[in-house]
């Protein structure tokens, strides 16, 4: 067990820089998650670590102890990867044992540990089974194995659900995260699921194009986003992200949402150029008084899912994407988690109201504008 | 004390001799291993390793192992690659060596032949002999003269006339036998004796003699264009199972002494020696064939000479000849020899060689090229080519060869 | 970035050394010697001086031997084999691409006269040539033609001899075809004919827009190297014809070897070695090119 | 339904057509190595060539009785064994070391590899004659195959292998403490058998029928592998086809079953290598 | 657009009966969604449906016309695969024409339909890309560029998202489900992800072995599930399904839930075997007396959603699986949804409560016993 330290990492391929430098201190027994879009840099940093790549700069520490020179059978840490890279040619029991071999524990020491892990995970009954026999969440589970046998300093998984199927990945996710907190090992997370990350991660890191966004726990993350950016990827569905326009009128700074102004309550900071609401903070408009923000506009969509509705509505305002590749009818509508039972219908006008005090606000270059900033 | 050296032991004695020869027919393999055994029951020091190697690839065999010089000792050859060899220095002149009792004995034919610049470099035990095998049965229904000598053959005309005769009952037309199966130096062998009948030659034999105006000259020509009228009419089977004759197919077969137990077999007392054709004024047929040679880098040329000298033993000249055919390199072999001898079957051979009939092919180190080249333009001529361009086009390969090697000057003397 | 993994540069070139030694040692350097001593007078069976004789061996090899009638049997050679094995092969690949009881030992048949050397199948073949209304050949066609059919001396016509090299050299080499257009039939995703067949598509357009683009790199492949092989034809002609009649069925290597070998003219069988070189470098050289110009698909 | 079985029928015929035209040469030789034989040819274009009314196995005791097949088989099967043992390994590490490790001069070793991939072996046969008798070295079983050895054929087959290997099984050796070598032996020759048993397959079928170079290096019989054997077989007085039928047979025998063995490996590595292209 | 009917389909392959007999109409203009687990015969509906396989007995009808005998293309049905099954050398514009030249239609009618399929889709950047060039969801994109281009009766989709990440799945979903009701076209869609099914289809038909086991409206399937499949199949985390001790107490019948006996207000059915109770239901015990079924346990697992909290609270109950494959830590956890801002600890201990109405009972069979039933 150990703290991870990255200062001033970076990465260079071919002319490409994909991490422009990188500092992370990863605590003691932490879980730590490395959340963000496909290609922003995640494996590649938990490569670094690993020694799978050598670093372009910057050093890396495991437990105090500078790990650049080392290769990677010797920073003892553990890797997940994302389709488990098995040893399709060894038993469960091979594969578990090959780090120990590798280690030259004595043969008795070897198969106490395998027996361990196996009977931590379930896997008593297919030890003389190989990959190809065993399902999705068996293998998943095997790869955890041949990880904690080693008793490694850290854990390093990339991704290590994204193969699963979603029944498997929510049932898993759990196991992970409890086996993780029994261990205590320092463990890196990569995922580009927030959900995961939201779900697993003692703290979570949020990157783009190799730079870090934000660090802090999930609850944090989710409520306090210091950008656009991570507003944008928590949640499901995110964070809603306006343009508004924003005058003073009679009553104060007012914001045009929804085809109207409203005058907050709570009032508008100077700089805000954008707003975001989550999309549990609206619901229909009932009257009630401390709702003081209102927008009005057309049901797009209503998805039912059992428990609660996302409606989409189009209130015509301006809509920001914080990330590539939107595009399609939701674009532009305001998503609204429903609690009550009343689901409004495609095509019918809604009023959505919230309290102002529930507005995000963000600055020109997209940075938070924190209450009373 | 097994390691101190007995002074008569045979272990300080031990001779070997490495041999190569050619891998002719089953009988001549035999016997040639059983003279080896014969040879060595009478020097049981010896070792003897023997390896037959195909005759197909044999000439290149030599000289790749002679650039890498690995050579045996004692090497058979096929008589015309001789003065190659000892142009390049790969052979030991026998002439100091060999008694001159044995020497008085061989046939004039095989000194001939194993003679380049006034050397003697290989010996044969056996010479061959060319001719046209008959079957008399047919011939005889076909009305045809039986020529009984070599002096008294049949023309050119009289040849053709004879085919025509042949063929005019015969199932498909097919009458006479070239051996068109054959590959390589059959081809030089068996049709230059008809250039040379015609007047025409492979290659001038005067010093520095070139092939062009004789190989394409208009005799060498005119021999070549009746050959392949002859095919061109249908009247030459092309003999691909090697059983034309002794299957019946034919009534003729050019062939030599090596045909003879086959043909015996098949035919019986219908089988008949005849001599070739002649074209112009008289017959020539070839002669010539395997000869035995001793390598320079020989460790025991002792040795090899000795059993060079024990396989031209009448005995022994007799037994490779009743083997093989051949006909015995040796005067006194050739009196016992049952088929040679007088009155034998197969008189006709020897005397061939013994009365001047028979003409050694050219002696120059080009003569394999002159050899292949002419090889080619037989095919070529065969197919359908013109004779004069197919010659012109093998004269002049043959040419370029001897003006690249500059007439081939004596460098092995000097290097000597 | 080597700094960095000592341990796996010293590897590497432990790893690489002795391919890299064999390569050297008999390709490389004997391809330089061949290039140098096309320029010398090197015979086998000469103790004549070395001299350097320019390009003269260069063009004596196209005037006077049968170089150049050779290449052009290669090329003909390759003009008709390639299109009739590819052709053959991919029938039968798709002929066995079907859910058939009995694919597995089609298949072995089919592949079956690949294994065999090619100095057997001539063997076998010269046979199978023979001439006469007895040869099988020749019978065999007497037959199909209700006896219309002149029996012929296959290998020795010059008209014949090259086709039957030819035809020996499909029998034997068809059944490669077929198992490499197989894999990349295979490879093919069924979803593909599935969509096209929901599209509308019929038998002949799925063959035409899926199979034949699926199978593209494959058929690359095959052609350039059956037409490698092509050139490089030896054994058969060696043994079958010896180049005859007239050359006919006469190739560049065979033509070589006699050269080199059987009149121990080494410098001009160097010389033809450089020349069947370049030849087959360009045609390597257009197969790079015609695979970089559509090469990004895939 | 039924215009399912009609194209099945269709099929069938096809393939039975095919077979018959591919099998009928196997199968006259195999008939004719049963026959006397004068009676081969002289069959040849009767239905006796491929039913015959006699057969037996004299053609084959022939064979060894006429020439020592037993030492062609020999030499042809160790010149082999070594081409194939020792190319498999030389090739594979070299394939491996240009597809996956990081070195300097890796991408000059790859250009180079690909550009002699080009030299057909004629080309250089006759000087690498030349250059290998100049040292004496010939006629011995090692020069037949130490040639063949390294094979930039084969090391492009394993490169695109490699490459095409998921990278994360090294990787997960590599992090649980394997070093290069060990990785290579434990975990990536254990799951490259597709690719050996091609490479192999190919490697054996091009060598076993070797005949050029043999012809020029080799003399003696106790060295001579068998496409020798059958061409001087071939040509060796008398003729007796039923002979060589016999001898081809043998020959082609031991490939056959190498390859029944093996071929479902071949056909798989076949589309996992060459291929992609 | 046509309505479409399976009459007692049936389809063995070999000597497995995969399709015992199946019976559905799908509405004309109806977005039905085919959901059931891995291996239950979905996507073998859907390819009997296509042509792609004969069925072996029943009959299929397309607009009131019997298919049976049409091949695939001549049942104007247009298919979306789950790997999309574009044509790897065609561009996007060859992908897109290749069903109207199958049409012989004229050039201009297939250029005018492509560039409109393009731009309702937003694929006219990328008219000239081929495949390989694209993302996954422009991919998946151009799959459903080339089903609608064909302007078909009947859309049939296998699993389309299932190869995109959660962001983009979530995104495209929104996406389909807009552009099915714009253009109105019948469509079975098929997925084993119930979010997906819940979100999208205007009816579900849950399926397990080739057997329908329920068809509906999502709100109706979740919220009146027939049988344990059912219940245990819908929502995330889904029901948590009991096997609890039922006697008779003072009081009335009770069942033993938690370590405790309850006594529901409205009682227990008489049949009842299973109860079921769906995670939103349970909140933490804040002594309401209208909440009268209470669950103790120790809190074993946490997970923070943003929005949400769920807690796996080990109660010591039979918990039934409805579903194979279920072990790991939450085993046996009774999972709640929890709204308010508290969140307990791990290895706390918490009583959940709950209202007996929101219990639902099953018999013997797993059959629902419906309220008062
Ligand atoms: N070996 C390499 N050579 C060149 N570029 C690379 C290499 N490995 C990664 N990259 C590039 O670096 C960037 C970051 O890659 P990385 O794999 O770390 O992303 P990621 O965050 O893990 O993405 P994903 O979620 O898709 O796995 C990508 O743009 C990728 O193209
Ligand atoms: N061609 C076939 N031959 C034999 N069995 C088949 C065939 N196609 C499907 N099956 C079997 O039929 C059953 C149903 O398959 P199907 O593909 O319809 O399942 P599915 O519900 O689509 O599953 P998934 O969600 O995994 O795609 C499976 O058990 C499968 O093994
Ligand atoms: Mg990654
Ligand atoms: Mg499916």
């Amino acid at each position: 067990m150990a703290e991870v330290e990255f200062s001033n990492v970076q990465k260079v391929f071919g002319d490409r820089t994909v991490i422009p430098g990188f500092d992370l201190q990863v605590r003691d027994g932490e879980l730590l998650v490395l959340l963000g879009p496909s290609g922003c840099g995640k494996s590649t940093l938990l490569r670094l670590l690993a020694g799978l790549e050598p670093a372009t700069g910057g050093a890396i520490r495991i437990g105090g102890r500078a790990v650049d020179a080392l290769g990677p059978g010797a920073r003892n840490v553990a890797m997940v990867f994302q389709n488990y890279a098995l040893y399709p040619h060894k038993t469960v029991r091979g594969n578990l044992e090959f780090p120990l071999h590798m280690r030259a524990l004595r043969r008795s020491e070897r198969e106490r540990r395998v027996l361990e892990a196996a009977r931590v995970l379930g896997l008593e009954e297919l030890l003389d089974k190989r990959p190809a026999e065993l399902s999705g969440g068996q293998r998943q589970r095997v790869a955890m194995g041949r990880a904690i046998v080693r008793e490694p300093d850290v854990f390093l998984m990339d991704e290590p659900l994204s193969n699963l199927d979603a029944r498997l990945r929510v049932q898993i996710r759990a196991e992970i995260a409890a086996l993780q907190r029994r261990l205590g090992v320092t463990t890196l997370y990569v995922t580009h699921d927030q959900v995961e990350a939201m779900t697993l991660g003692d703290r979570v890191a949020v990157l783009r194009d190799g730079v870090m966004q934000q660090l802090g726990t999930p609850a944090d993350l989710y409520r306090n986003p210091e950008n656009l950016f991570v507003a944008g990827f928590l949640g499901s569905p995110p964070m809603n992200l306006f343009e508004p326009g924003i005058e003073v009128r009679a009553g104060g700074r007012a914001l045009r949402l929804g085809g109207r102004w409203n005058t907050p309550a709570r009032g508008i900071p100077e700089r805000a150029r954008y707003a975001g609401l989550r999309p549990e903070d609206l619901d229909l408009d009932s009257g009630s008084s401390d709702r003081d923000v209102r927008l009005q506009g057309l049901v797009r969509a209503v998805e039912v899912l059992g428990h609660e509705r996302i409606v989409y509505v189009d209130t015509g305002d301006r809509v920001v994407d914080a990330l590539p590749g939107g595009i399609g009818p939701t674009e532009g509508a305001v998503a609204a988690r429903l609690s009550g039972t009343a689901t409004p219908e495609p095509g019918q006008t809604v009023t959505l109201a919230t309290k102002s005090d529930s507005l995000y606000w963000f600055d020109e270059q997209g940075r938070a504008i924190r209450a009373g900033g | 004390g097994g390691d101190v050296a007995q002074p008569n032991g045979p272990a300080g004695d031990q001779r070997s001799l490495e041999i190569w020869a050619h891998a002719g027919r089953e009988e001549e393999r035999r016997t040639l291993e059983a003279q080896i055994d014969r040879f060595r029951a009478e020097r049981p020091e010896v070792r003897v390793d023997l390896t037959w190697i195909p005759e197909g690839s044999y000439n290149g065999q030599v000289q790749a192992a002679a650039l890498a010089g690995r050579l045996p000792d004692l090497l058979e050859f096929d008589g015309p690659y001789l003065y190659s060899y000892a142009w390049q220095g790969h052979l030991k002149p026998l002439d100091e060596r060999l008694p001159e009792r044995l020497r008085k004995d061989l046939l004039p034919s095989i000194v001939a032949q194993g003679t380049y610049r006034d050397g003697l470099y290989g010996i044969g035990t056996f010479d061959s002999g060319l001719g046209l095998w008959g079957n008399r049965a047919r011939l005889q229904a076909a009305g045809a003269r039986i020529p009984d000598g070599p002096g008294d053959v049949w023309s050119g005309d009289e040849f053709d006339a004879l085919l025509e005769h042949l063929a005019h009952d015969d199932p498909d037309g097919q009458v006479l036998d070239l051996k068109l199966n054959y590959t390589g130096e059959w081809f030089s062998y068996a049709f230059s004796p008809l250039l040379q009948s015609a007047g025409g030659d492979l290659v001038d034999r005067a010093p520095g003699g070139l092939a062009s105006g004789t190989l394409d000259g208009p005799e060498s020509v005119a021999a070549m264009a009746a050959v392949q009228s002859w095919i061109r009419r249908g009247r030459v089977d092309p003999n691909l199972d090697d059983a034309a004759f002794a299957q019946g197919r034919v009534a003729l077969a050019w062939g030599g002494h090596w045909n003879f137990p086959g043909y015996h077999a098949a035919l019986g007392d219908d089988l008949l020696l005849l001599p070739l054709p002649r074209l112009g004024e008289t017959m020539v047929t070839g002669q010539g064939s395997w000869q035995w040679g001793i390598t320079r880098r020989a460790r025991d040329p002792e040795l090899a000479l000795a059993f060079i000298a024990f396989l031209l033993r009448p005995e022994e000249v007799l037994a490779m000849s009743e083997a093989n055919g051949g006909v015995p390199a040796t005067r006194s072999a050739v009196q016992k020899s049952q088929a040679y001898g007088p009155g034998g079957p197969l008189r006709l051979f020897a005397r061939q060689l013994e009365e001047g009939y028979a003409r050694p092919r050219p002696r120059t180190p080009a003569y394999p090229v002159i050899s292949d080249a002419f090889a080619r333009a037989f095919q070529d001529i065969r197919h359908g080519a013109e004779p004069v361009q197919a010659l012109g086009w093998a004269a002049r390969r043959i040419d370029r060869e001897i003006r690249d090697n500059r007439h081939y000057p004596d460098v092995a003397e000097a290097a000597r | 970035m080597s700094r960095r993994h000592p341990g796996e540069a010293t590897a590497a070139w432990l790893l690489m050394t002795p391919a890299l030694a064999g390569l050297l040692l008999f390709l490389l350097l004997p391809f330089g010697l061949a290039v140098v001593l096309s320029f010398s007078n090197l015979r086998m069976a000469s103790p004549l001086p070395l001299e350097f004789v320019g390009f003269s061996n260069y063009a004596l090899a196209f005037s006077e031997t049968g170089l150049l009638r050779a290449l052009l049997n290669n090329l003909l050679f390759a003009l008709v084999v390639v299109p009739v094995q590819t052709a053959l092969g991919l029938g039968l690949a798709l002929l066995l691409n079907r859910p058939l009881a009995g694919r597995a030992v089609f298949r072995t048949l089919f592949f079956l006269p690949v294994v065999f050397p090619l100095s057997l199948v001539a063997v076998v073949w010269v046979l199978i040539f023979a001439p006469g209304p007895d040869g099988l050949l020749n019978a065999a066609l007497g037959l199909l033609t209700l006896g219309a059919w002149e029996p012929r001396d296959f290998l020795n016509d010059p008209f014949w001899a090259l086709p039957a090299v030819m035809l020996t050299s499909i029998w034997q080499g068809a059944g490669f075809q077929m198992v490499v257009l197989l894999a990349g039939l295979q490879a093919i995703p069924r979803q593909l004919y599935e969509a096209a067949a929901v599209d509308g598509a019929s038998r002949w357009r799925q063959f035409l827009h899926v199979t034949l683009p699926g199978l593209r790199n494959p058929l690359v492949f095959v052609v350039i190297v059956t037409t490698i092989l092509s050139f490089r034809v030896f054994d058969q002609v060696r043994i079958m014809t010896r180049g005859g009649p007239q050359e006919a069925s006469n190739t560049v290597i065979h033509e070589m070897v006699r050269t080199a070998f059987d009149q121990g003219h080494v410098a001009m069988g160097a010389a033809m070695s450089v020349v069947f070189f370049l030849v087959i470098l360009g045609i390597a050289l257009i197969q790079r090119r015609l695979l970089r110009q559509r090469g990004e698909i895939a | 339904m039924r215009r399912a079985g009609l194209r099945a029928l269709l099929a069938y015929t096809l393939l039975l057509a095919f077979t018959l035209l591919f099998l009928a040469p196997v199968l006259f030789m195999l008939v004719g190595s049963l026959k006397p034989n004068e009676r081969v040819l002289a069959e040849a274009g009767t239905l006796r060539a491929f039913f015959p009314d006699t057969v037996g196995l004299d053609n084959y005791r022939a064979v060894f009785e006429r020439v020592p097949f037993e030492l062609y088989l020999a030499s042809s099967l160790i010149v082999n064994g070594l081409i194939v043992g020792l190319g498999l390994v030389v090739n594979a590490f070299a394939g491996y070391a240009l597809a996956r490790l990081r070195w300097w001069g890796r991408n000059a070793m790859l250009g180079l590899v690909l550009a002699v991939l080009v030299i057909p072996f004629e080309a250089v046969a006759i000087p690498l004659f030349y250059q290998l008798s100049w040292l004496g070295w010939r006629d011995d079983w090692l020069v037949q195959a130490i040639p063949f050895v390294a094979n930039p054929l084969a090391i492009f087959l394993f490169y695109s292998f490699f490459l095409g290997l998921p990278r994360e099984l090294e990787e997960a050796a590599r992090v649980d403490g394997a070093g290069v070598l060990r990785t290579f032996f434990a975990i990536v020759l254990p799951n490259a058998k597709a690719a050996f048993a091609s490479v192999a397959i190919v490697l054996f079928l091009f060598h076993w029928g070797m005949y050029l170079w043999p012809l020029l290096m080799t003399t003696s019989e106790a060295v001579r592998p068998l496409p020798l054997g059958i061409a001087s077989f071939h040509t060796l007085p008398p003729l007796q086809w039923g002979d060589i039928m016999a001898f081809g047979v043998l020959m082609v025998l031991p490939v056959v079953i190498v390859f029944v063995v093996f071929q479902r490996w071949f056909v798989r590595g076949v589309a996992s290598t060459g291929v992609k292209g």
